[in-house]
């Protein structure tokens, strides 16, 4: 279903893709040979069989600035995404749990503020500042990390790799553990305020436990939600970092297939992300329902 | 049935009637299941008469009255009001009916518009009548002051007001329409003991005043003993048992309505209440429970007004 | 009257830190061009690189513009960009997402449409838009507006589908009145709450990511002054020029944080379970 | 085991002191005020409730919503929302105060000592753990028993409650059972632990008759078996009557009348509880005409010169209007009442 939207949302863009392609100024015939060669003057409909069938054998078209194929570009550059995606979802998990979980502790007290204040600083300061003041000062002011670039897990080992993406995904982390620490907070406040836990006050159980397992336990499945989304995020979102620190992943591959309008890496880089995004929504489902049984059943 | 309806008009000269339910049925279906919420329903509302559906919750009276209102459609059978099937009128002639029955529900915290002020709210229901007042605040005035609200309440919000006020602003709202039927969903069971008195007393009053006819729901059979004319006694989707007020509260004669009367608590034998349910009431749940399935469609007489279905 | 008082009432802390906050940086942006000598675009080699002082409130930049009035330009874009971009989406969200709840068929056409879009990233989503279309403010205005509207449109389908399904929505249909009636005086009014909190977030994102397109080169072009540009630009001179990724950083963050607050504050303020408890 | 319970009975704070005290006060509620606080104000909830619940013996609390009655039950175990405190007087369960006590040693006497169970079934369990996971939570909390241990009492306790598969119940989630159902499973999280005292608060009023009668069944079948002392509360005369010996009425935040069931029923003093017992025999027993009480119950912060009932009463007087009557011992018979017209 996403699939066959990825598609039209593509075709349905203003704008001829060939035009944009060769610039406006390009001949007529050149235009027309471009247009036969990518498919374009058949109808919709062949067009999209076609490409699905390319799909299915995962091909996205061959890059037009690099000449190599989409997909094979593709698979070159998702090790370094996907290995800072998981970083940052580990540290942007660590810090916004915590974070949200001590905001309900100290609700309606002032000292609430002290938690959720950095969780929306976390949220509103654009990470691409942050991560440009983060390399002056701590990699080429005191040396604590790598300037930029990456090593390839397959040469040089994943401690190497994990090093140069540390800094990066550190800014990540703190990136999205707002919105983490924000959902924590809201699902589990809503949480506490339900009759359930009342029985299990009543029944003597302690105020800490409450918390750390019936209530948490209760909101774990919203929480999963915004983590799956945040870690499907991150990948989108390590287009800036990327960039920033110069690492060689499929965002910085977005960015300069559009920058060269790289029309076939660009749609097959989209693909490929809403693919994976599908795929964490399905696995984030599944998730829950295991954790709260009670949504299972609303599914089936 | 048709001979039982005649022997009926024969007996007594009865006053026309209102709405006419045939069999009506309605199923809501579940990924996993069908649940025959309505099943082969009928009864008759005269005009000017209150009769009453009882049973307990997931047996269909609430169903039975919004398929009435056709807030849900019928999957089979007729409903007949004024002689005019309501399941045959298209979208434009429905609303244009609309005003004729009118409905009273349970929650009077989730019944009006909490945006809207009572002026807004009561005025909304006096246009909507088929001949309109010249003035209407005069006549939404008239209106609170009937349900024994003053007029100084026009202008506040719902919020501003308690439970019982708030069921008293639904009733303005539904016999500011004039209708000839309004449906009363539980009306009172989110009350206290002394306004559900009040209220119960209002729509007495009112009824004796304007003349329309209620279809009265509830779950609480001292409730229905003193407000309805007929009742009928729904379970697992059907009506089990159909009869006049006394009929019904003096000679019960189906194992379930026997059932409801025994659960009543009562303040004259209380403590014997409580002590003779532990032992007898499981076993007579199970037998009723595994009667109300088996229910076959053939009607057991008592008297010309009052009958139960056979246990198949 | 009585509304305005009990939203008194009930505001909190956040609400009003919120709109202080923005309220400076309103008037900032109002007040500066008119107490700045310099012009945004004015380049002034001579000048290039000049730390901030009595002059130069913010410094200059590499070609020697003065920051100070750069940034004040940025900030109108930002917001004016914000602004529209939450209108624009809330105004088609609120459509889509009504429409949908209350037409089943539509329903189903809306919502995959809806779905489908939320299946991209929204980041990724607007870079590439941003890029297909080009920049230029009305590309980002609209590329920013596509991939928020579905967000808007979930929002206020699920929030129309729980107004609809309330007792008062099925007694004004008894009443007989038209589905517009229903639309604009029963759902409309009752979903006000969560459509308001998400339009402000979707304000304070739409800023946040209109700048990272700018930052990326897809979106408000060189030489016009937007902040995420202004960031890009002085990348390379950070060691020796702090000052000129410093500030723009800062009146984003400012700008969002403020949003950001105020979004939090009206949804503790609005939320119906808080309100019946009271 | 319920026979010498109460001898092996030791309170944490002094253990050998108890055991000379004859355990007859089970729980004494003195002077209890609370209140509701905000930023701007504080409402004064309950006012001045004081009453007592001996070994073994039921007290029904009486009263139309927004009375104070279940503000008063949360308040013992300190369950009540955070702006909602205790303001003056004290709980006794034996010769602790409750509410002096810490929170850590409160909740070790809730549960354990102390049994509660809630209005609404379907929302009183915790919808992502298992019956046996949330039943066998205080068992395993306050009597430390092994596993296999636990489930046979899990067993027993399901089996009391009259609920027909335990087994399998025990594995179900709280959405896979009816209302009734998770209401006895409710029941059985509160009296895991035997309980001296179980206190229901509005146990019923979610539930069909059928299932109400039935609960009430069980309640009472328990409250004899283990000789539990039973503090319930609720707004219908019926269940009220059913259950308990003793019949606290409220209204508008304070005790109003107290007595025993039969005098309560028999030949209140109170107009309130008159018209409450007379509005509820009407409708048990059918009328025609039902007896109205004008007006709305007070809303908690209306301001309170003289008897709270006073503007809807027909006996009141002008000094019922301008002082406050205090409650006192009836001078005839047993009993308290709040009242200047009747003593």
């Amino acid at each position: 279903m996403v699939i066959i939207f990825s598609f039209f949302v593509i075709h349905i863009m203003p704008g001829d893709p060939v035009r944009t392609l060769l610039g406006d100024r390009a001949p007529a015939e050149q235009v027309a040979s471009m247009t036969k060669s990518l498919g374009l003057d058949q109808p919709l409909v062949i067009q999209f069989t076609v490409w699905l069938k390319n799909l299915l054998h995962c091909d996205f078209g061959t890059s037009i600035s690099l000449g190599e194929p989409a997909f094979s570009l593709i698979l070159q550059r998702v090790e370094p995404t996907f290995l800072l995606g998981i970083l940052g979802t580990l540290i942007s998990v660590m810090v916004g749990i915590p974070l949200g979980i001590l905001s309900v502790q100290h609700h309606g007290k002032w000292t609430e503020n002290l938690f959720t204040l950095p969780a929306l600083v976390s949220i509103s300061v654009p990470a691409f500042w942050t991560a440009i003041l983060m390399i002056q000062l701590l990699a080429v002011k005191i040396h604590l990390f790598p300037v930029a670039g990456y090593h390839v897990i397959a040469k040089y080992g994943l401690s190497k790799a994990l090093y140069d993406l540390l800094l990066p995904g550190l800014i990540l982390g703190i990136m999205y553990c707002g919105q983490i620490a924000r959902m924590t907070k809201v699902s589990t406040l809503e949480i506490m305020r339900q009759d359930y836990l009342l029985t299990a006050r009543a029944a003597g159980i302690s105020e800490g436990k409450i918390l750390y397992y019936y209530a948490l336990k209760n909101s774990l499945a919203s929480i999963i939600v915004v983590i799956g989304y945040s870690f499907a995020s991150m990948l989108a979102g390590a287009v800036v970092i990327e960039q920033i620190f110069n690492i060689p992943g499929l965002g910085n591959l977005t960015i300069t297939s559009i920058l060269n309008r790289d029309y076939p890496v660009i749609q097959g880089t989209l693909i490929f992300v809403t693919v994976i995004f599908i795929i964490i929504n399905m696995l984030t489902d599944i998730l829950c329902a295991y954790v709260n049984p009670k949504i299972k059943h609303e599914i089936e | 049935m048709l001979e039982l309806q005649m022997r009926e008009q024969n007996s007594h000269p009865k006053p026309p009637l209102l709405l006419e339910i045939k069999n009506i049925c309605k199923s809501f279906v579940s990924k996993n299941s069908v649940i025959k919420a309505v099943d082969r329903v009928s009864f008759n509302i005269h005009k000017g008469e209150t009769y009453a559906l009882v049973g307990e919750s997931g047996c269909g009276k609430t169903t039975t009255g919004r398929m009435i209102l056709r807030l849900l459609d019928v999957d089979k059978g007729q409903i007949l009001f004024e002689g005019i099937p309501i399941s045959g009128l298209t979208k434009r002639q429905l609303r244009k009916k609309r005003h004729t029955i009118q409905i009273i529900f349970q929650n009077p915290y989730g019944s009006l518009n909490p945006r809207m002020k009572i002026s807004t709210l009561l005025a909304e229901a006096i246009v909507s009548r088929a001949e309109k007042p010249s003035h209407i605040r005069a006549e939404a005035e008239r209106l609170l002051q009937s349900v024994g609200l003053g007029k100084e309440n026009l202008d506040k919000y719902p919020h501003e007001f308690s439970g019982g006020q708030r069921q008293r602003i639904c009733i303005a709202r539904a016999i500011a329409t004039h209708p000839k039927l309004i449906i009363c969903d539980e009306p009172v069971s989110a009350l206290d003991l002394l306004v559900q008195a009040q209220i119960l007393c209002l729509l007495q009053k009112l009824q004796k005043e304007y003349g329309f006819s209620y279809l009265f729901i509830s779950h609480d059979l001292s409730v229905v003993r003193y407000m309805s004319d007929r009742i009928g006694v729904m379970y697992n989707g059907r009506i089990v048992e159909e009869g006049t007020r006394d009929e019904i509260f003096k000679n019960p004669q189906h194992s379930y309505t026997r059932l409801l009367f025994a659960s009543l608590p009562t303040l004259k034998n209380a403590d014997a209440f409580a002590a003779a349910h532990i032992q007898k009431d499981t076993e007579t749940c199970q037998k009723v429970l595994r009667q109300g399935k088996e229910h076959s469609n053939q009607k057991v007489e008592v008297s010309p007004t009052h009958y139960l279905l056979a246990d198949q | 009257m009585h509304t305005l008082l009990k939203i008194r009432e009930k505001t909190n802390a956040y609400i009003l830190t919120g709109i202080a906050l923005l309220t400076i940086v309103f008037m900032f942006s109002t007040i500066g061009p008119l107490v700045s000598a310099f012009d945004p675009l004015l380049t002034a080699p001579a000048m290039r690189l000049t730390a901030p002082g009595s002059v130069h409130w913010m410094g200059t930049d590499d070609v020697g513009r003065d920051v100070f009035i750069r940034v004040i330009y940025g900030i109108k874009i930002s917001l004016i960009i914000g602004v529209v971009v939450a209108l624009i989406s809330g105004i088609t969200g609120t459509i889509a997402g009504v429409s949908a709840a209350y037409y089943p068929i539509t329903s189903k056409v809306i919502m995959r449409i809806v779905d489908g879009i939320m299946a991209f990233p929204t980041i990724i989503l607007a870079i590439v838009l941003a890029g297909i279309l080009g920049a230029g403010m009305r590309n980002i205005i609209i590329a920013l507006s596509i991939s928020y509207f579905p967000m808007i449109a979930r929002v206020v389908r699920n929030a129309t589908a729980e107004v609809l399904a309330t007792e008062y929505v099925e007694s004004a249909e008894v009443l007989g009145k038209s589905n517009t009636y229903i639309i604009f005086r029963y759902i409309l009014p009752n979903i006000a709450s969560p459509l308001i909190v998400q339009i402000t977030y979707t304000f304070a994102m739409a800023i946040l990511n209109e700048s990272i397109l700018s930052f990326l080169g897809v979106g408000i072009q060189i030489p016009t002054p937007s902040l995420g540009g202004m960031v890009s630009d002085g990348r390379n001179y950070i060691s020796t020029a702090p000052w000129i990724i410093t500030f723009p950083g800062l009146v984003i963050s400012w700008i969002v944080l403020s949003l950001d607050l105020l979004g939090d504050g009206l949804r503790e303020m609005l939320d119906p379970r808080r309100r019946r408890a009271s | 085991m319920p026979a010498d319970f109460q001898k092996n009975m030791i309170f944490p704070q002094n253990a050998d002191k108890t055991t000379e005290i004859e355990m007859q006060d089970l729980l004494r509620i003195e002077n209890l005020s609370v209140v509701a606080t905000d930023k701007k104000r504080t409402t004064q909830i309950v006012s001045e409730v004081s009453f007592t619940v001996r070994n073994g013996e039921t007290m029904g609390i009486i009263g139309e919503s927004g009375c104070g009655k279940s503000i008063t039950a949360m308040s013992i175990l300190k369950l009540t929302e955070p702006n909602i405190h205790i303001d003056k007087g004290h709980i006794y369960w034996g010769n602790i105060c409750l509410s002096e006590l810490s929170e850590s040693r409160l909740r070790k006497i809730c549960g354990k000592e102390i049994g509660m169970i809630f209005q609404e079934p379907m929302t009183s369990l915790n919808p992502v753990f298992t019956i046996k996971q949330q039943l066998s939570a205080p068992i395993r909390l306050h009597l430390g028993l092994s596993k296999p241990d636990i489930h046979q009492r899990c067993i027993r306790l399901m089996e009391d409650v009259g609920i027909k598969d335990p087994e399998k119940t025990l594995k179900s989630y709280p959405h896979e059972l009816s209302g009734g159902m998770c209401q006895r499973v409710a029941i059985a999280i509160a009296i895991s632990c035997d309980p001296q005292l179980l206190i229901a608060d509005e146990p019923t009023t979610a539930l069909d008759v059928t299932i109400q009668a039935q609960i009430l069944g069980i309640l009472k079948n328990l409250i004899r078996t283990n000789q539990m002392a039973l503090l319930i509360i609720s707004h219908d005369m019926g269940v009220i009557a059913s259950l308990s010996e003793n019949i606290t009425v409220m209204y508008g935040g304070e005790i109003v009348e107290q007595n025993t069931r039969d005098n309560i029923i028999k030949q209140s003093s109170h107009p309130y509880t008159k018209k409450l017992i007379r509005s509820a025999e009407e409708l048990y027993d059918g009328a025609d005409e039902l007896t109205l009480v004008r007006g709305n119950v007070p809303r908690p912060g209306e301001n309170r010169t003289g008897c709270r009932f006073a503007p809807r009463c027909d006996l009141s007087t002008q000094r019922c209007h301008a002082e406050h009557p205090p409650l006192v011992q009836k001078e005839r018979g047993k009993g308290t009442v709040r009242c200047w017209n009747c003593r």
